[in-house]
């Protein structure tokens, strides 16, 4: 061990917007890898989530099966849980869906506005959940990041304090929609 | 025996802070004189108080009930606290409350940096919602040559309601159903741009502090409302009587 | 002085809307006489379409949304008309306890429609009561205007059955 | 002034004195509604048809109480005491009129020397059953009016004020406000016209005590009516009835015209300078209006949406006018306490309530009906005595009162006396006075769900508090009754009582949380039973976490339910 933190970054549903504005980062990225190793991310290699890491920054809504065996598996190996943009904390665009029945949505998407190929894919992609919600409806978290996306200031601000064993104080930084 | 005077003036604390008062003034018109915070959303300068949305609920000596600063009237040696944990609590609920009712979707709404739902929870520190959302199934009404209704966005504050009937004039504008039913309407429940009492002239949409009546043609967060007209109107009518 | 429009001409010669109009006389035809009034168009008429709420505000100087706002607000207004035949639940505590639930479940599911709706052949309105006031008896249901008490499931399905099967037969 | 009501009580006796025998039938909506209009009918052609009506008159009189046990008939005579008949059908007429000078039917009798009937103390339901509701004159013949006439010929609307302040009296609607220090109020604002207002708007599913002595003794009320407008100044009343209860209405309507025949209410009462009108308001069907406020926008002709108070009513009431608001209870009390005077109604009930109340007895209890006892009555005396006991062998697990303002008060508090203190002291209230009793079957969360579902659906909606927060609380409760509960539901349900209890706008919203605070401050282990062990599971998955470098924990463990 190097004695720095394990951070991880996990994808649900979400545009990676907030993935790309965590890179806005930029230089500063550097800064975070002095404290901390990536261990697990859409960004990174590694395909397996490690057994623990310290800090783990959701983006997304939690909307298939398989986010939410994702979210369940990584709560259980975080120490704390960041849920990171609105579509996280509040599932955002993805719930606009949920006035609509699943096979509305499958319908429209794969039919009424497919030229090609109609059919509804079984294979790979995972089944949809009733309805898209933010991740604290089904696991605990910790922290809460606002924003669509959160800038990347706030992202640096929120990592670095957590990192530093500190919890952010994020509730007048950002809103809702930032 | 009767007082040979009547008491037009009051003295009380609000905050700790000791203020004078006219008898027909309210706390909440006390405190914005005295530069205190109390988050309002249905309270408009210029129509009548509804008391509805309780987010200026203050705590008042003496009473254990709760009251709204908004119709509350001074009295002599009230001692009003405006801000405590418990009342930073009830309005974080109140807003969680309003946000799981309808599907406000702030990153993709027109008033997105203009909102006062948004604004007010970003000033009270609401990070995330702690109720489950509703996602109640909502039209949207487009059918105005000027403006549109998204019901999706309103938190029926009905400032639109009061500024149609008691400014304009028209009632266009009113409430249906009950309860989490309600719903603004315009004349009999018809489409507002079918609506023959609405004279067009869109205060109601500078008025409303969501996005829920919005300018045609607004894209996400270019909608601004302007509203410095309405205490100027109210003078003004108040004037001529 | 606003303008009193008290000859507003009904929407057409139907002699019930002399009832109405009396009724707002009644009231010197002003606007807090309006639930009276939406009370007398339903009894009239059996529900209050948008002929009837255009009539009442004109003639009451009162604004559409506002009439529109109070005749929804209301249990007891309707806005649709109701079925041929209407069979109504008490949902009172009395009767809930004494099992109604499970009794409206079984209309409901029997009928093919939920608390408040009408069957699509317009033969059965199923409607709930907040309390009939009849606890002594519950559990209670009105079957087209009479009220049945200590009823039962069996009882109230056949009771449906009669209702709605008189006109079947009629029309054979 | 007395001599026009001891002319018709004079002329009513006369009439009725050549009657050996009176054949009374109930007329109120519970026997109504097993026809027992036909059953009027029915022995009056048998009357006739055997000769009898020299000596044996008929008549439909007011609610006899025993409701479950209906349509019930009654026979007075001369010599013998009154003979109860219950669970009579038309055909059992000839039985009755056969049985009219012998022993009674067997098959029908219902016994009279039982508990239902001794152990009751009747003020206000003093007349029901006794008289025809439809007829002024046999009002009178019971002292009618005659505490209006000594309010408005005798006394100051001070001394008025007095008696009801020294009878103790509170207010019968819920909330328990001494009615003297309500009159009071009004009767001090400034004002030129003020109103009485009778709020019979009865909503609490499980309470027909004001239907009842609206349908059975309806002049009762319009006094009552008239000595508060005596007493606060007020010229005009209204009575804001249910439109539910048609019967009601009518019953009063014709008590209104009758009233006005007999010079009781309208313009120079009894030859007095003394007016007093009374019309009808009719309700929709929102529980809500009967909230002072909320009503008071209902009878202006408005949505029945409630506004802050203060002001109260008794300031800023029906068109801004100083107005007095009574429940029909209340105002039933009024002519019987102006008649005995304050202090003989004061000795009776406890130190702090004081009088009778009426309660409708439902749910699994053997005598569903009404009764009416002295306060402080001990519940088990109310169950097990008058109600006798329990349906169906089952135990008593709870019992309902106040509707879904109210609570749910376990069995073990059986000896509790209900006053309204001793019944807020248990998280329940008096309420208007219905009781619910519920056996070991009864699921708790069901009947916290059902008031939820109740008071969701009568959420005038304008306050957030009361219109979201009950959507919120019946999901929740909805999920509890599913036994689909997590921990955290739990946590979150309490949180959303808290907090509608506190900031709603009207006692609606106020009170909305008390079935279920009430449910869980007893049953509590029923909505543990309710938490699913996945549910439990997934929630539970938090690590520690983690220590920074100098070993202390900084961070706040997660939150179970954030904000």
């Amino acid at each position: 061990m190097n004695g720095k933190l394990k951070l991880a970054t996990v994808w649900l549903d979400g545009c990676s917007g907030c993935h790309m504005s965590f890179l806005d980062i930029d230089e500063r990225l550097l800064d975070v890898a002095a404290l901390a190793d990536l261990v697990y991310s859409p960004l990174v290699d590694a395909k397996e989530f490690p057994e623990m890491v310290d800090i783990a920054l959701i983006e997304g809504a939690v909307s298939s099966e398989d986010d939410y065996h994702k979210i369940r598996h990584v709560r259980a190996h975080t120490r704390i849980l960041v849920s990171l943009g609105d579509c996280a904390v509040t599932a955002n665009v993805p719930a606009m869906r949920n006035r609509f029945k699943v096979e509305e949505v499958l319908d429209r998407a794969y039919f009424e506005n497919a030229t090609l190929n109609q059919q509804i894919p079984v294979e790979v992609i995972p089944p949809l959940r009733k309805q898209s919600i933010p991740v604290h409806q089904v696991v605990a978290v910790d922290v809460f990041v606002p924003g669509c996306p959160p800038s990347a200031d706030i992202i640096f601000y929120a990592v670095t304090e957590l990192l530093a064993g500190r919890t952010p104080d994020l509730r007048t930084r950002t809103h809702f929609g930032a | 025996m009767k007082r040979p005077f009547k008491t037009r003036v009051r003295t009380l604390k609000i905050d700790g802070i000791d203020v004078g008062a006219r008898e027909d003034e309210t706390i909440l018109e006390l405190a914005q004189e005295n530069g205190i915070f109390i988050p309002t959303l249905c309270h408009l300068e210029g129509v009548h108080d509804i008391g509805a949305c309780r987010l200026c609920l203050v705590e008042i000596k003496g009473t254990s009930k709760l009251l709204p600063a908004c119709m509350t009237y001074a009295e002599e040696g009230m001692e009003v606290i405006t801000d405590s944990e418990r009342l930073t609590a009830y309005r974080r609920q109140v807003l969680d409350l309003l946000f799981s009712e309808r599907n406000h979707v702030c990153a993709v709404c027109v008033s997105n940096g203009h909102c006062e739902l948004q604004w007010l929870a970003e000033k009270l520190g609401i990070s995330h919602v702690g109720v489950p959302y509703l996602y109640p199934q909502l039209p949207v009404d487009a059918s105005h040559s000027f403006y549109t209704l998204d019901h999706n966005r309103c938190v029926l504050c009905a400032r639109c309601v009061r500024v149609c009937d008691e400014i304009e004039g028209a009632h266009t504008w009113d409430v249906t159903g009950r309860g989490v039913e309600c719903r603004v309407i315009s004349d009999l429940n018809q489409p507002w741009g079918t609506a023959d009492s609405c004279t067009r002239c869109g205060k109601c949409v500078q008025v409303c502090p969501t996005g829920a009546l919005f300018s045609k043609g607004k894209a996400v967060a270019e909608m601004t409302k302007r509203r410095e007209f309405l205490p100027y109107l109210q003078q003004m009518r108040e004037g001529r009587r | 002085m606003p303008l009193r429009n008290e000859k507003v001409d009904p929407p057409s010669d139907d002699k019930r809307w002399r009832i109405v109009q009396a009724t707002m006389q009644r009231n010197g035809f002003e606007r807090d006489g309006l639930i009276e009034t939406l009370h007398t168009v339903q009894e009239s008429f059996g529900f209050l379409d948008d002929e009837s709420l255009r009539y009442v505000a004109a003639s009451l100087n009162a604004p559409l949304s506002q009439v529109y706002g109070v005749s929804t607000f209301y249990h007891l207004f309707s806005l649709k008309p109701a079925g041929q035949h209407t069979c109504v639940v008490c949902l009172g505590t009395a009767c809930y306890i004494k099992g109604m639930p499970a009794m409206l479940k079984q209309i409901e599911s029997r009928y093919g429609i939920k608390a408040g709706e009408t069957t699509p052949d317009g033969q059965l309105s199923l409607l709930t009561a907040r309390c009939l006031g009849a606890c002594g008896l519950a559990p209670v249901a009105v079957f087209d205007g009479s009220i049945a008490g200590k009823l039962e499931m069996g009882e109230a399905m056949s009771r449906l059955q009669e209702m709605t099967e008189v006109d079947h037969v009629r029309e054979a | 002034m007395y001599e026009r009501l001891e002319e018709i009580t004079l002329a009513e006796q006369e009439s009725t004195a050549r009657f050996s025998h009176t054949v009374n039938v109930c007329m109120a909506a519970g026997c109504m509604s097993s026809r027992s209009d036909a059953i009027k009918d029915a022995l009056t052609k048998e009357v006739e048809a055997n000769g009898l009506e020299r000596w044996c008159r008929v008549r439909g009189v007011g609610c006899m109480g025993l409701c479950a046990h209906g349509p019930l008939v009654s026979v007075d005579t001369d010599q013998s005491a009154e003979t109860l008949y219950q669970y009579v059908t038309p055909d059992d007429a000839p039985a009755i009129v056969g049985a009219l000078e012998g022993p009674p039917v067997e098959r029908l009798h219902c016994p009279t020397n039982v508990p239902f009937f001794q152990r009751q103390k009747k003020i206000v339901l003093e007349n029901s059953g006794r008289i025809d509701p439809e007829r002024v004159e046999e009002y009178i013949a019971a002292d009618g009016y005659t505490a209006l006439i000594k309010a408005i010929t005798e006394m100051s609307p001070a001394e008025v004020i007095d008696e009801i302040i020294a009878s103790g009296l509170r207010g019968r609607g819920g909330g328990g406000y001494p009615t003297g220090l309500k009159w009071t109020t009004v009767a001090k604002s400034e004002g030129d016209t003020k109103y009485v207002i009778c709020n019979a708007d009865e909503g609490d599913p499980g309470a027909f005590m004001d239907r009842s002595v609206l349908e059975s003794d309806p002049h009762r009320i319009l006094e009552g009516m008239a000595i508060a407008g005596y007493a606060i100044g007020a010229g005009q009343g209204y009575i804001y009835v249910r439109g539910e209860y048609p019967l009601a209405v009518a019953r009063l309507k014709t008590a209104i015209r009758q009233a006005r025949r007999v010079n009781m209410l309208g313009s120079g009462i009894a030859g007095t300078q003394f007016a007093f009108h009374v019309d009808i308001r009719l309700g929709a069907g929102a529980f809500v209006c009967g909230e002072e406020t909320a009503l008071i926008a209902s009878i202006e002709g408005k949505r029945g949406q409630p506004r802050p108070r203060p002001p109260y009513p008794a300031e800023y009431g029906l068109w801004g006018q100083p107005t007095l608001i009574n429940n029909v209870e209340t105002l039933a009390n009024v002519a019987p306490i102006i008649r005995n005077g304050g202090d003989w109604y004061a000795s009776l009930g406890t130190a702090k309530s004081k009088g009778t109340k009426v309660f409708a007895l439902a749910g699994s209890i053997n005598n569903t009906g009404l009764i009416e006892v002295p306060m402080g009555t001990p519940l088990r005396e109310i169950i097990y005595e008058i109600g006798g006991g329990v349906s169906g062998g089952g135990q008593c697990k709870a019992i309902q009162t106040g509707g879904p303002s109210g609570g749910c008060i376990p069995a073990e508090f059986l000896d509790t006396p209900v006053d309204y203190e001793s019944l807020a002291a248990l998280g329940s209230i008096m309420g208007s006075g219905g009781m619910i009793v519920m056996d070991e079957s009864a699921s708790m969360v069901d009947v916290a769900r059902y008031f939820m579902e109740f008071c969701m659906t009568e959420s005038c909606g304008r306050c957030v508090p009361c219109r979201v927060g009950t959507v919120h609380m019946h999901n929740l409760l909805d999920k509890f009754s599913h036994h689909e509960a997590a921990p955290r539901d739990l946590v979150l349900l309490e949180k959303l009582c808290d907090m509608v209890r506190n900031t709603s706008l009207c006692g609606l919203g106020q009170t909305a949380p008390n079935p279920v605070l009430s449910t869980l401050r007893y049953f509590r282990h029923e909505y543990i039973a309710a938490i699913t062990e996945e549910a439990a599971d997934l929630y539970a998955i938090t690590p520690a976490p983690p220590t920074s470098r100098n070993g202390a924990t900084q961070h706040a463990p997660a939150q179970e339910v954030a904000s």
